[in-house]
């Protein structure tokens, strides 16, 4: 009990500490300095709409090349631990009805949507994580309800490992192209659909690269899936 | 050639890793060597880096998609980072190199991957421009390092790193808060930008967020009491890695602390923070040698030990004179060989005897004489004698610590250090005149490894100049803030 | 090109490397012995040079500028190590069979020159460190208790030092021993560099120093370390090695001399910190006389002797007058030969009977003849018997400590010497006199190269004792003054005189006397030290009726209540405590509990909160 | 006077904290770590926000002027993914733990210490 | 170029000494016998001794070093002697100063020892180790009485502290130096090997101690040194405190003026064992030492 009152009153010391903190960045107000520089030429520098992809894959692309990389770790790391000799899955009770059918007729298009938002990306809100985690539902939905479900996934990890090297590839082109990795050299030099703004075919590698994420993302995470539910078993 | 295809620094690792499944039917064989031959090229990458560096004197700095800063992302690879790059390659490439014979357990290729990425990571981290690209790669290294710790799956390996995840995810998250602060107020999250506006900053939010971001990053620096993860990850985790852990890491995250602590300078709390930060550092060598004391796990001991010299680093960093930050780098780079040679050779012995216990080194002279010699070398360079590199910067660190008007941390430090000699001597005193043992093969590779860092220590020791005047230059990239707002194109947003 | 003191420096260290290398018997010993003499020829080469102007040599490392320079001071103390050096490798050729030996102890003779030389605290703190450390390598193959003794002791030694310099430089910006002299000598006047830290630096040095010097309580390292090595390595290691810390008090002078002057003043017309050095010192040759006494262990014994005779030089140069430190000097030198000689006697005796303890003894002196000549010319130097060179310093300590009006430091002096001669007494009895016990039959005289080693530093001891002149006028030169005047035979203080020819003649002449009557007496029959009167009771040969143990009990009963404090055992104690509590802290804070590991950050942030709040 | 955003991302960093503390299960401890990383996130978005924008996507009428900052919300999308990623860790370690302490009570954890 | 002068009284003086030195043992006895009620021995009773011991026919040996301990022991006796300043013959003694002498008046005892102890006698052994003890016991007070002599006059000579006496007066007529000569005195007591302090020889107990095993020309020439030393030894105690003296007769009125103090202390106390020795002169005599010294700084 000590232990408890303990810990709220140095988390409220705390909270109070931050909150002070916070006290001299005002909620709301427009401190903007970098941002408005975005804001205001990301249409003729990236020719995407949305804002917040060109920041993630154009202009902080090393973030987002890291970021996917952390996911990387995560599907490699999961594996890695727990990898056995030899793994099954184990689950007993086959899903019910309503959900097996809701997964057959669902599955095809859940994906096809997770497709649809990073192909997106540079117009929508969404892009590559948020499309690949919605590929990645429907193959849990799968699993959810088949006990003998199984990705393939020899082929998932070589998709994961294939794809996470086309993006370096894209950056390693850039750099080839001109002269900077991770150049944007499908819109900057090519001028791939200048004329475009505002549709599919335009933004220049921001869907390509979301396709990449997608892809990557959507594999990965049902890689984790797929790990984590299954169990050793002896031979 | 282009300095931006210093970009491959981090392309080439990526790039390698994803290759991994690919290959990964060939077997484990194929993996190991395609490791082996993965950092040789990382080495050579980085060499010519660092050689490009050191003959122009100038930065290099990589424009990630041809964004100037601070709207893009940049890599500073200054003094300071080229030099480190090339240690963390060249001891990635030793332990890879050692990986050959150290590691056993399944699945080799994962293991391969998460090599290259805490490689990648430590790289990351020391070459980045951009404080938030800094958080993505130390979690990088950081997720990598935990799933590294717990690779060997047994209990204590995940105990380990639950441990470390749980105070690891702590830290990064008041990081982020930290960093958070600084964007609200600030706008920007380029660290050259950063510094040049922070002196116009609110105090209060200054306060909090430099606080915070030290603290996150002291997590991982293993100042004390934010390191009690270090020594459970450092004994549970694969010998190659701890190496690695050890060897740059740490000072990864000890340089990130370093870097943001003196861009920072122009905040009015600057000087309390570097206050706090000495009474932690000091305490983190106190604390730390007297609890290797009588460790039984030789592993262990040392990384104590090495936690204690991290806290030495620690307290040369927060002195906040270009003396200490000079020879914090240099006290860097011997600590980075030395304790790699440490161990390496410790990390050698366990595979080949089956455990680090203090008991299986009794004997070791006569048994693994090289290997005996080996950790001997190391020992007697840790503790500070005289013609051995870490000597030099252990005398640099102190003088600079009494030129700062720190006498009680010095003395702390000493008193610290005397522990620290009496348990590297008791190891000196068991391998070689305790116990006796039939002669085991060692190896030709880790013995040409061992002599090669042991020779290292030897020569740095007996003529530092080279090595002092590398740490000088890259010492100076740290403590002159100016010329590093100077160095880094920043195009005149918001400015 | 190659400048002489680098050759004086490295000989040694090299020939130690090589001969290490190689390995070959015979060849490494050949090496060494070549290495070791080395820096004493060149010294000697030398000798009319540095009277006229010092020879510098500098060189730069890691941005630090190494300065040696061989003067009238520095050649002293170099010639007086390599005295010692060339003996103890002439005896280490029969006593060491290892060339592990060879390199550490050839390194440490290095580390001891480089000591003398250095000329600014870098260079001077590095070969310090070179020769703490070769000869704790030298103690660490025989013994882990003792070496762990020696080293803790020496790294805090080595490490107060560092502090005291890094402070130095801190204040003084300066390394060299000239800048930092200089700027001090200004500071006195101006007193930037406050009190209180004048006192520290001046304490700090003082442990330094006086864990190298083996001054009381900082000792204990010194009879295990001593007696836990090659005995001919002892030679140096007590010879000339310890002289490094009573060269450290020396340097204390010159550095710091008028700032701690002015920083203390003076107490009852003597310097202050002068005052605390002389009382040092004057504890130290009592304490330990004492306890050299009550040993049963012939190299404790000397160990302990080693520990008081250093205590002499630092009373003389505690006593804060030129002839204190005349008499000082001399006693490094008188010191070294005869300590020297004590070690490489114990050596030749622990070669041939591989004994050590008294009881084990007796009856050598048929066995080992020359030997015990070389071991009574020891005895005579020590125990300060006109005319032997260690008479001539003691004298001179004696009018120093008299003139300077230090009477209870000299009332010390008085009972040491007392000791002194009860030691080496009891070091005669008991291992050459009485009956012999069965087992040491068979023993033979040491072999030559130990006998040229034993002469090297016997000759000495006689030499300047007929002639003290000769180095009293060296270390006039030294002090830059008459200090001691007289001529060769003769030396004359203010106060005193002594002529030591002349007291060579009155003995002769005794002698001849004495001598005259005796061989005109009656003719003698020799009989067997068996055969002795035995209040009628028949002696059996076995029954050996020497007495080597305990031998002085009934003094350890008169100080019974002193002997049950030991700084030796507090030491160990406080040892335990650390480490008790390296253990309890390691338990109660790395307690293997994530959560209290959560709490830790927690708290830290806490006390960031604390501190933004407040 | 604190805004309710901000209020509220204090709140969860601290609940998650509380957690961390206080509760001896991993397994819930973890839970605290992401309500942690939650809280975290929500900051930076509040701290990107503008008063009276929309969301930064520049299409139908929105101007370079009427969007908030959309950095915070490009780095919370990181965040979010770096959170993901160290749970997936954090919770397959556990899973090891648990094979092979058969317990997931911190207090028994604790084989690696001193 | 040889002082014929110098030899000339090196000789008589020396030939002086050892008599009046037969004498001054033989008074002992004799002053000693009378104390006891008993008759005593004639005063040149030693010199016979000595004498039939010189004549003996035939003496034992364990050795060169048993040969050599008594004659080095006679030879230091000698030549301690030549640097005391006897009575108006200064001899040497502007050679050497107290200390000089004080350390030659010791090394008869290492002679005695040398030659004791390579006899293998138990009882020698006890004798080298009581000697040493009482030594080690006794140097403490002996140096402070010392010390307080030499500061006050402030010279180390032994003619200089003479002729200051002559002028200013002796030595114990100062209070400082008085306190000194009481310590000396009892140190003398034990320099002399008489009671309470004659641990060594210790007739009853170690018979004789260190000269238990001599006999014959050995013996003679053990007992001609101590003859020797007592008359230096006393000679000495005159020159430091008595104001030395201007010519033999004064001299020899003032050592017999000691030596009787001596013999009656001798006769009135009962024998120290030895380690009561050591305390008591760690106590007593030290304490006044210290005193003497503090005055006279």
């Amino acid at each position: 009990m000590l232990k408890r009152a303990l810990a709220i009153i140095t988390l409220l010391i705390i909270g109070y500490w931050l909150a002070q903190g916070l006290a001299g960045v005002p909620f709301g107000e427009d401190r903007m300095l970098v941002a408005q520089y975005y804001l205001d030429h990301v249409k003729e520098q990236t020719g995407a709409v949305n804002t917040v992809t060109a920041v993630v894959v154009n202009y902080r692309g090393f973030d987002t090349l890291g970021e996917v990389t952390v996911l990387f770790i995560a599907s490699t790391g999961v594996g890695a631990l727990l990898w056995r000799k030899k793994r099954e899955r184990t689950a007993k009770t086959e899903g019910s009805i309503v959900l097996t059918t809701g997964t057959r007729l669902l599955a095809p298009f859940i994906m096809l949507f997770g497709a649809y938002i990073f192909i997106h990306g540079h117009l929508t809100p969404g892009g590559g994580f948020p499309g690949g985690a919605t590929i990645a539902t429907a193959f849990l939905l799968l699993y959810m309800a088949f006990t003998v479900y199984e990705i393939p996934h020899k082929t998932f990890e070589k998709v994961e490992g294939a794809v996470g090297m086309a993006y370096v590839l894209v950056g390693l082109i850039g750099l080839a192209i001109g002269g900077y990795f991770l150049y944007d050299w499908i819109w900057q030099d090519w001028g791939f659909g200048v004329d475009n703004v505002g549709r599919l075919l335009s933004g220049g590698f921001i869907p390509v690269i979301y396709t990449i994420i997608g892809l990557k993302v959507g594999t990965e995470l049902s890689g984790i899936i797929d790990n984590m539910l299954k169990e050793e078993v002896s031979e | 050639m282009n300095g931006q295809y210093a970009s491959l620094l981090i392309a080439l690792p990526l790039i390698s890793a994803f290759f991994v499944p690919l290959i990964k039917g060939l077997g484990k064989k194929a993996v190991k060597y395609y490791l082996v031959l993965i950092t040789a090229l990382q080495t050579g990458i980085a060499a010519w880096v660092f050689q490009e560096v050191y003959t122009t004197g100038k930065p290099i700095i990589v424009m990630a998609g041809a964004w100037r800063p601070p709207v893009g992302i940049n890599l500073y690879i200054g003094h300071f980072a080229a030099l480190f790059v090339l240690i963390v390659a060249v001891v990635s490439f030793l332990m890879a190199v050692f990986s050959i014979r150290a590691i056993s357990v399944d699945p080799i290729d994962k293991y391969a991957m998460l090599f290259l990425l805490v490689m990648l990571g430590a790289t990351g981290m020391i070459a980045t421009g951009d404080i938030f690209n800094l958080f993505v790669f130390m979690e990088i290294t950081a997720i990598s390092a935990y799933a590294l710790t717990a690779y060997n799956k047994t209990g204590e390996a995940a105990e380990a790193s639950i441990k470390y995840i749980i105070l690891g995810g702590i830290g990064s998250s008041f990081f982020l808060i930290g960093i958070a602060l600084i964007y609200g107020s600030l706008g920007t999250l380029n660290m050259a930008q950063i510094a040049q506006l922070a002196g116009g900053m609110d105090a209060t939010v200054a306060q909090v967020g430099l606080a915070l971001i030290v603290f996150g990053l002291a997590v991982e620096a293993e100042l004390f009491p934010l390191n009690a993860w270090a020594p459970d990850a450092y004994q549970a985790a694969p010998h190659p890695i701890t190496a690695m852990f050890s060897a740059f890491v740490v000072k990864a995250g000890l340089y990130a602390l370093a870097r943001i602590l003196y861009l920072m300078q122009a905040v009015s709390s600057w000087h309390s923070v570097l206050k706090l930060l000495i009474i932690m550092a000091t305490l983190t060598v106190f604390v730390a040698e007297f609890a290797a004391l009588r460790q039984k796990n030789v592993k262990r001991m040392i990384a104590y030990s090495s936690i204690a010299q991290i806290g030495l680093i620690g307290l040369a960093f927060a002195l906040g004179t270009q003396s200490g930050v000079d020879a914090g780098v240099f006290h860097m780079v011997n600590h980075a060989i030395v304790k790699a040679l440490l161990f390496l050779a410790v990390g050698h012995v366990a595979v080949s005897l089956g455990g680090a216990e203090m008991e299986k080194f009794e004997g070791l002279g006569k048994r693994m004489p090289l290997t005996a010699f080996a950790i001997t070398v190391g020992a007697i360079a840790a503790v500070g004698i005289p013609l051995f590199n870490v000597f030099w910067s252990k005398l640099r660190i102190l003088l600079a610590t009494l030129g700062a008007g720190y006498s009680w941390a010095a003395a702390v430090v000493l008193i610290a250090s005397v522990v620290e000699a009496v348990y590297y001597f008791r190891l000196i005193h068991t391998m070689w005149f305790a116990g006796e043992g039939e002669r085991i093969s060692e190896g030709l590779a880790v013995s040409l490894m061992l002599l090669f860092l042991a020779a290292l220590v030897i020569v740095i020791g007996v003529y530092p100049d080279y090595a002092w005047s590398i740490a000088q230059k890259a010492g100076n990239d740290i403590f002159n803030v100016a010329d590093y707002i100077k160095n880094v194109p920043l195009m005149g947003v918001g400015a | 090109m190659i400048n002489e003191l680098m050759i004086i420096l490295f000989a040694p260290l090299i020939a130690g490397v090589v001969a290490w290398a190689l390995d070959i018997k015979g060849i490494r010993e050949a090496i060494g012995i070549i290495g070791a003499a080395i820096p004493l020829a060149y010294l000697v080469k030398l000798y009319p040079t540095i009277i006229e102007n010092p020879i510098d040599y500098s060189i730069t490392v890691s941005g630090f500028t190494l300065q040696f320079q061989l003067n009238t001071m520095s050649w002293y103390f170099a010639a007086v190590a390599s005295l010692v050096g060339l003996a103890m490798a002439f005896g280490m050729a029969v006593t060491s069979r290892e060339s592990y030996d060879w390199l550490f102890a050839l390194m440490s003779f290095t580390g001891v020159l480089g000591v003398f030389l250095s000329q600014d605290f870098v260079g001077f703190f590095l070969l310090w460190e070179l020769m703490t450390f070769a000869s704790f390598m030298m103690v660490l193959r025989r013994n882990r208790h003792e070496s762990l003794k020696y080293f803790v002791l020496s790294v805090i030694g080595a490490y107060a030092m560092l502090i005291a310099i890094g402070m130095l430089y801190a204040k003084t910006g300066a390394l060299d021993f000239a800048s930092i002299r200089q700027v001090l000598y200004m500071d006195a006047a101006m007193g930037t560099i406050t009190t209180r830290e004048t006192a520290i630096i001046f304490g700090l040095f003082l442990t330094a120093f006086g864990v190298k010097a083996g001054a009381v309580p900082l000792h204990v390292w010194a009879p295990g370390a001593y007696s836990e090595t090659d005995q001919s390595y002892t030679a140096f290691f007590s010879g000339a090695l310890s002289k490094a810390g009573a060269y450290g008090f020396l340097l204390l002078y010159i550095l710091m001399g008028y700032k701690l002057y002015a920083a203390f003043g003076t107490f009852h017309n003597h310097l202050t910190f002068a005052y605390i050095i002389a009382w040092i010192g004057a504890i130290t040759v009592v304490v330990a006389s004492f306890l050299a006494v009550l040993q049963e262990d012939i190299r404790k014994l000397f160990a302990y002797s080693s520990v008081g005779q250093v205590g002499y030089i630092l009373l003389a140069f505690g006593l804060g007058s030129t002839l204190g430190f005349a008499g000082g000097l001399f006693h490094v030198l008188s010191h070294a030969i005869f300590k020297g000689l004590f070690w490489l006697v114990t050596a030749a005796i622990i070669l041939q009977t591989g004994k050590t303890q008294f009881k084990d003894m007796g009856g050598l002196a048929e066995k080992m003849p020359f030997t015990f000549a070389m071991g009574l010319i020891a005895v005579l130097s020590l125990a300060g018997i006109p005319p032997m060179a260690g008479f001539a310093s003691k004298w001179l300590i004696y009018e120093a400590a008299i003139s300077a009006h230090m009477p209870l430091v000299a009332g010390a002096i008085f009972l040491g010497s007392a000791l002194a001669f009860a030691y080496v007494v009891r070091f005669l009895y008991a291992v050459w006199f009485g009956q012999r016990p069965s087992d040491l039959e068979d023993v033979k005289e040491a072999p030559l190269p130990l006998l040229i080693a034993m002469a090297l530093l016997a000759i000495p001891n006689l030499v300047f004792g007929v002639a003290p002149g000769l180095v009293t006028q060296y270390i006039n030169k030294i002090l830059g003054g008459e200090v001691v005047g007289g001529d060769y035979y003769k030396l004359v203080t203010p106060t005193g005189t002594y002529n030591a020819l002349l007291v060579t003649i009155a003995l002769v002449i005794g002698l001849a006397i004495a001598g005259l009557v005796y061989i005109y007496g009656a003719k003698t029959r020799k009989i067997p030290v068996t055969n002795t009167y035995q209040s009628g009771n028949p002696v059996t040969e076995e029954f050996n009726l020497s007495i080597r143990r305990n031998f002085y009990k009934p003094l350890a009963e008169a100080l019974e209540f002193w002997l049950k404090y030991s700084w030796d055992r507090f030491y160990e104690r406080v040892a335990g405590m650390a480490e008790d509590f390296a253990d309890s802290l390691r338990q109660a804070f790395y307690n293997g509990n994530v959560q209290s590991y959560s709490w830790y950050l927690a708290i830290v942030l806490l006390i960031l909160a604390l501190w933004g709040v407040l | 006077m604190i805004s309710a955003y901000y209020f509220g991302a204090i709140s969860l960093i601290l609940i998650g904290l509380y957690a961390i503390l206080v509760k001896k299960n991993v397994l819930k401890m973890l839970i605290g770590l992401s309500i942690m990383e939650t809280g975290v996130n929500l900051l930076l978005v509040s701290v990107g926000y503008i008063s009276g924008r929309s969301a930064p996507i520049l299409s139908e009428g929105i101007g370079p002027n009427q969007a908030v900052d959309p950095i915070p919300q490009a780095l919370v999308l990181t965040a979010i993914v770096i959170g993901v990623a160290t749970t997936a860790m954090a919770l397959s370690v556990a899973m090891i733990i648990y094979e092979k302490y058969g317990t997931l009570n911190v207090e028994e954890i604790r084989r690696l210490r001193g | 170029m040889i002082d014929w002068k110098l030899v000339l009284e090196v000789i008589g003086i020396l030939i002086y000494a050892t008599f009046m030195g037969f004498i001054f043992m033989g008074i002992e006895r004799k002053a000693m016998a009378r104390i006891q009620r008993r008759v005593g021995p004639p005063i040149y009773q030693p010199i016979i001794d000595t004498l039939k011991l010189l004549g003996k026919k035939e003496s034992v040996s364990h050795g060169f070093i048993y040969d050599f301990g008594p004659v080095f022991a006679m030879g230091a006796s000698i030549a301690a002697l030549l640097f005391i300043p006897i009575a108006n013959f200064q001899l040497f003694s502007s050679n050497a100063d107290l200390i000089v002498v004080a350390y030659l008046l010791e090394i008869p005892m290492l002679g005695i020892m040398l030659g004791a102890m390579s006899s293998g006698n138990p009882y020698s052994a006890l004798g080298v180790q009581r000697g040493l003890l009482t030594m080690v016991a006794m140097q403490l007070p002996y140096g402070l009485a010392l010390i307080a002599l030499i500061q006050h006059w402030g010279t180390f000579k032994l003619s200089e502290i003479v002729a200051l006496q002559q002028t200013q007066g002796w030595s114990i007529l100062v209070p400082a130096l008085f306190v000194a000569m009481i310590v000396f005195d009892i140190v003398f007591q034990a320099m002399l090997g008489l009671e309470p302090f004659d641990i060594v020889s210790a007739p009853a107990e170690i018979s004789m101690g260190p000269m238990v095993e001599y006999g014959g020309k050995h013996a003679a020439l053990l007992f001609t040194q101590h003859a020797i030393q007592l008359f230096a030894e006393t000679a000495f105690f005159a020159v430091l405190f008595l104001g030395g003296a201007s010519n033999l007769l004064e001299l020899l009125i003032k050592q017999i003026a000691v030596l009787f103090i001596a013999i009656f202390v001798a006769s009135i106390y009962p024998r120290f064992t030895i380690d009561q020795a050591a305390k008591f002169f760690w106590k007593w005599p030290t304490i006044l030492g210290i005193i003497a010294v503090l005055l006279t700084v």
